[in-house]
């Protein structure tokens, strides 16, 4: 066991792979001496050498090309992006070409890969270093989307992730990559794609999240148990395969609904969580199925601790819900 | 600012550089010429059957057989990014006529499960990489791949095909320039056609060849006729032995010309003269080739008459058999998104299941 | 008046526009001579030359590139994308730059522009010739996002769109562009972004669609009709903005709701407008929140006519909801 | 491959080509080296309220200053588009020091509302556009300007700022191409300052030089000593007059150094040795002016240090002022979105608005 937040489980997990498996490669800007503009990729370059650990030109569509082409080669890529606020010019890249090569062709080609990048907001990073697109990557069908809320999950997922077969999109919390710390198992393990995690049972109301908002949710299903309301908290930790199952036993249970995201609410990720627990279990609700989320906004620099969802705006929305 | 262009043949089909012309066995040769004159069978017999509503859609490579050349120059492990215009490729490498047929069909033999626009076709076996549609996006996949042939010390080299449109998209940029910057073991060749379906090339670049490009990436370059057998299978040669040899990419302009619509979709009276047409039908690359290969003895006047009717039966048989079998059945629809079905998925399968007689 | 189809009515909005205003610009790939590879530009090179009817080089992040640096410099441009499958190379010109533009300059810069595309499924176009991105445009604030689903719109619509201070993504139904014509207003109207048209009045259940799913829509509703189920039929025409009134006043009568949307289930428009619904009048909800959509696959070929909805599934969803 | 770069200063501020040396008039001069000086001194302030936590980012023009030129060579319709080190046009062309200093506190006079990171700004009244941080996105929008310029019948010239890391995006790509294809009046001006954050210009590009990337567009190019001022103003003057006579853009590539960290964010020592940024630090931009200057008798000996201290005092004062300013209100977060606020958001603000006291 090492004590560690994460970004140290990242780094951990992509070291651990590429010595297990010499065909891991990884490539992106500023990821070989500079180890990463946030340091995950810190030391890797002078263990396995710049033909493993690729500083590569600026273009994000090169990257992501170039990782394909090593993907449907035989050789396993993880690609950074350095923020995901910068991953549109490969949008083409990875909606055209990586989720598709498997069903074009058939089955013949595939392009398993990792696409790792920090996402979210809340560092002061405004416009174009605080986005969170993962719903617009969930509505591209071919793409596995992981999101890990703390190391121990963020080094079990990413080791999931690049043995799985198919291209998966890793977000990391940039917020809270050195936010704590915890013990993570210095050996080989995985957490299974596709699993949720039932972070805390509750039974008036279920919270749906993910990422760096898993914590502002937990936060407030504390402050809400304060108020004696007793909050199920979920971390679905991939949102694409989902686990709709524990989301289905949860509301089943408490009847109400909320999910916590960042991303602007027209049609993010929330909106689909909605949508699935108003298809499939209306008649359990004895709510409104709400949704606490950024705005739709740019992201903002000096509002943005009003613009992402505080743990004050969910419990307004947990009242709001026990009370209808 | 342009290199010389490489001709060996010139437009009549002789041969005017007896210095670089290269020793192809005879065989070879003649495989070679087999596959230009079936390419153009393909074409007549594609573009009858759209029109009839058979398939939905052809794509020509007419005017541009002379590609075939590049399987010759290259071995069958390297492997190929094409276009859409380089059937040639794969058919030389040993891609069954049956495969190609029952894919236009998009029928229950297509390997691509009737998914694909009849056209876009690739096979795994034939190092021959199923293109999308979107323009330019395999240049950087085969710098990628030749990246991974480097890597792991292989001798192989990727190439890729590409058209002169094709150049002003993002990944022709990036795939340019990954490829030179890591030295990696890859051929880019323009299929310059000087058309982007109605777009000329002066409104695609400024350059005054697009071989000029690749000194913005300090890479090596070549022009060519593009419509001569010859002179494509010594610029390929050249550069893969060059990629080989770790000295980095090549970009080969070959000029040829589109002299089909852009797609069956597409009516070329509306952008270009036929006058433009007619000028390069004389420099057809079949024609010239077969001028050389008679020169050489390894045709006959006549052997290509035969071979045409030789083809044109067995792609009528093929056609009539590829017409009568099924298409791929509702529940692979499902197929091929993950490697294994997620759940979701078999619900949504179970969904449109009951709907299968509809 | 002239009997015009869509493509007929788009060609005439901006034939008109650009003798009103000659600092109307249109580019795009063959647009010029060719008149776009659907003739939706037809005669216009003709009548303004090259210098207003760009034909440009094939780069989509080009064109959308090129049109923002005319918008800037107070040019009106109206871009082509050739189909939207097409638009992902402009992705980060789109979502970067032209959404954000006005909001990042504190309002002082604005990016009034056009964005032209055919979309949709239904032509045997496979992968790449049938996507339907809109949600992942909706979740981009910024952009306004129109789709019309006949003439008539079609011409008012693209004319308001063309005269908007903000940048409009029209995305045109490709598969009903010739489909049927109506009588279409030769001179100057236009029909206002943001107000959905109530094309049938009913009772049982609402019905939201747009483009060229409404008129599946339709259909269903008529065989619903038959089998004695009164359905309301609203077509969105734009979905940034929504007109979440006119869909509220009809769940709250009827108490019912289904969308119908082309796109791939997860995270599509459907979505959002199901989470709307759910959050703003579950309590007049009698039945589960629908959606009916393409699948989560790439977009298919041959069996396209089975992942397309169609008006039988459309007609299973409106029973479930009616027996629920 | 490579033209000759253009010197006109050397290393040490001696004229060495007496030839090119353009005539500027002595108050201009005056200016340009004032905004040099204004320039560093901001870089030393805006690094010490980063350290103090009083600003949340700083990114440095040091090394660079010499691009100020361009403000001298262009007439002040021009538009320009800069990258995100370019603040001395900005500042040349009248963008008052006062906004500066509020933009980088995001405070209430900010004209960009608080809502950019400090340095990413721009100002409409000195056609001076607002950066995003995407890497080169504004190259094509230059591109689009100068055509809207062009068709326009106008005599100005639209200029952009790229950085070297900014070749290998995509918008460079379709930016020179789209500028060179429709001969529009721009300015392409690289600043090579031979890193992206960590990546050196050997990982971004194999091309002998920059200005070699501008044959491929089929474009004219110039390279520069791009930490001499009067390089910088003559080949500038010579890309406008090209542009404006209608004879098409040009590439300027700009030899450089960023003699600073990256950004704040950065820490350079981890992947560059000292000594390679102490020889750069012998070309100085602003030393190499001053000696120029002195030896024509348009500065003497001291006033440097005058205008240092000239310039801190102000900044000092703005500085105090600045900080004391509160932000912008939680009810503009909608503003701007849209030119008029449409229903949703406002129910958006609405709620928001309750949590305006938190
Ligand atoms: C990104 C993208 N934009 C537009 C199209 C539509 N389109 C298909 S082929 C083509 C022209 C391609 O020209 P070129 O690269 O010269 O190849 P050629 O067809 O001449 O062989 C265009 C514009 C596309 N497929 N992809
Ligand atoms: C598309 C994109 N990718 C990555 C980044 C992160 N990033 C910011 S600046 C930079 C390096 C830019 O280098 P260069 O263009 O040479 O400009 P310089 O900073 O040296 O002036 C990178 C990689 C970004 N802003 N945009
Ligand atoms: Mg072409
Ligand atoms: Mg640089």
């Amino acid at each position: 066991m090492v004590d560690t937040n994460i970004v140290g489980a990242i780094n951990m997990a992509l070291k651990e792979e590429m010595e297990r498996d010499n065909n891991v490669v990884i490539l992106g800007e500023d990821i070989g001496k500079d180890g990463g503009v946030f340091r995950a990729t810190q030391g890797l370059i002078d263990k396995f050498g710049r033909d493993r650990v690729l500083d590569t030109p600026l273009s994000e569509s090169g990257i992501i090309g170039f990782a394909t082409g090593l993907a449907l080669y035989g050789v396993r890529a993880i690609a950074e992006i350095q923020f995901v606020d910068f991953i549109w010019p490969a949008a083409d890249q990875i909606i055209s070409e990586v989720a598709k090569f498997r069903y074009r062709s058939g089955g013949e080609y595939t392009c398993p890969m990792v696409i790792r990048s920090p996402y979210g907001g809340g560092v002061k990073g405004a416009h174009y270093h605080s986005q969170s697109p993962e719903s617009i990557f969930a509505h591209t069908a071919g793409l596995k989307i992981v999101i890990p809320s703390n190391p121990f999950d963020a080094k079990g997922l990413l080791i999931s992730a690049i043995r799985d077969s198919d291209p998966v999109l890793f977000l990391e919390p940039k917020r809270i990559y050195r936010a704590f710390t915890e013990e993570v198992p210095e050996d080989d393990y995985t957490v299974p794609l596709g699993k949720a995690n039932v972070v805390k049972e509750g039974t008036d109301l279920t919270l749906v999240s993910y990422g760096s908002m898993l914590h502002v949710t937990l936060e407030a299903a504390s402050l809400a148990e304060d108020e004696g309301i007793s909050c199920e908290v979920i971390d679905l930790r991939s949102i694409v395969p989902l686990d709709l199952d524990t989301i289905g036993m949860s509301v089943m249970k408490t009847g109400r609904f909320i999910s916590v995201t960042e991303a602007p609410k027209t049609s993010g990720f929330s909106a689909e969580l909605s949508a699935l627990v108003a298809e499939n279990w209306i008649e359990y609700m004895e709510a409104p199925i709400l949704r606490v989320t950024g705005y739709d906004t740019p992201f903002p620099l000096t509002l943005e601790s009003f613009y992402l969802p505080t743990p004050k705006r969910v419990l307004d929305n947990i009242k709001k819900s026990v009370s209808f | 600012m342009t290199t010389e262009r490489i001709r060996i043949l010139d437009d009549e089909g002789n041969l005017i550089n007896t210095d670089l012309e290269p020793k192809i066995p005879k065989t070879k040769l003649k495989k070679a010429f087999e596959t230009m004159v079936l390419l153009r069978l393909i074409d007549e017999k594609g573009i009858k059957l759209q029109r009839q509503g058979k398939v939905s859609f052809h794509i020509f490579t007419r005017g541009q057989e002379a590609h075939v050349a590049a399987a010759l120059a290259l071995n069958d492990e390297d492997w190929i990014y094409p276009a859409y215009r380089e059937h040639g490729l794969a058919l030389y490498r040993g891609y069954p006529l049956e495969d190609l047929v029952n894919h236009l069909f998009a029928n229950i033999k297509d390997k691509h499960k009737g998914r694909r626009l009849p056209g876009l076709f690739g096979s795994k076996d034939h190092n021959f990489v199923n293109p999308s549609a979107p323009i330019g996006t395999q240049v950087i996949q085969a710098a990628g791949t030749g990246y991974g042939m480097k890597i792991r010390g292989e001798n192989t080299v990727s190439t890729v095909f590409f058209g002169d449109g094709a150049t002003s998209s993002n990944d022709f940029h990036s795939g340019m320039n990954f490829g030179a910057v890591t030295k990696s073991p890859v051929i880019y060749i323009c299929q310059n056609n000087q058309w982007a379906i109605s777009v000329p090339l002066k409104y695609q670049t400024a350059a005054d060849s697009i071989v000029d490009k690749a000194i913005g990436y300090g890479m090596n370059g070549l022009q060519i006729d593009g419509n001569d057998f010859l002179a494509f299978y010594v610029a390929v040669s050249q550069a893969r032995e060059r990629a080989v040899r770790g000295d980095g990419p090549t970009l080969i302009e070959s000029v040829t010309y589109r002299v089909g619509p852009h797609t069956s979709s597409d009516d070329p009276s509306v952008y270009r003269s036929e006058e433009e047409v007619k000028l390069w039908e004389k420099k057809d690359p079949i024609n010239r080739f077969e001028k050389y290969l008679i020169s050489k003895q390894v045709l006959k006047n006549g052997d290509r008459d035969k071979l045409t009717k030789k083809y044109d039966d067995e792609l009528n048989r093929l056609i009539d058999e590829a017409a009568k079998l099924p298409k791929f059945g509702l529940e692979t629809l499902f197929d091929d998104v993950f490697e294994e079905m997620p759940e979701f998925l078999e619900r949504q399968k179970a969904e449109i299941l009951q709907y299968k007689e509809d």
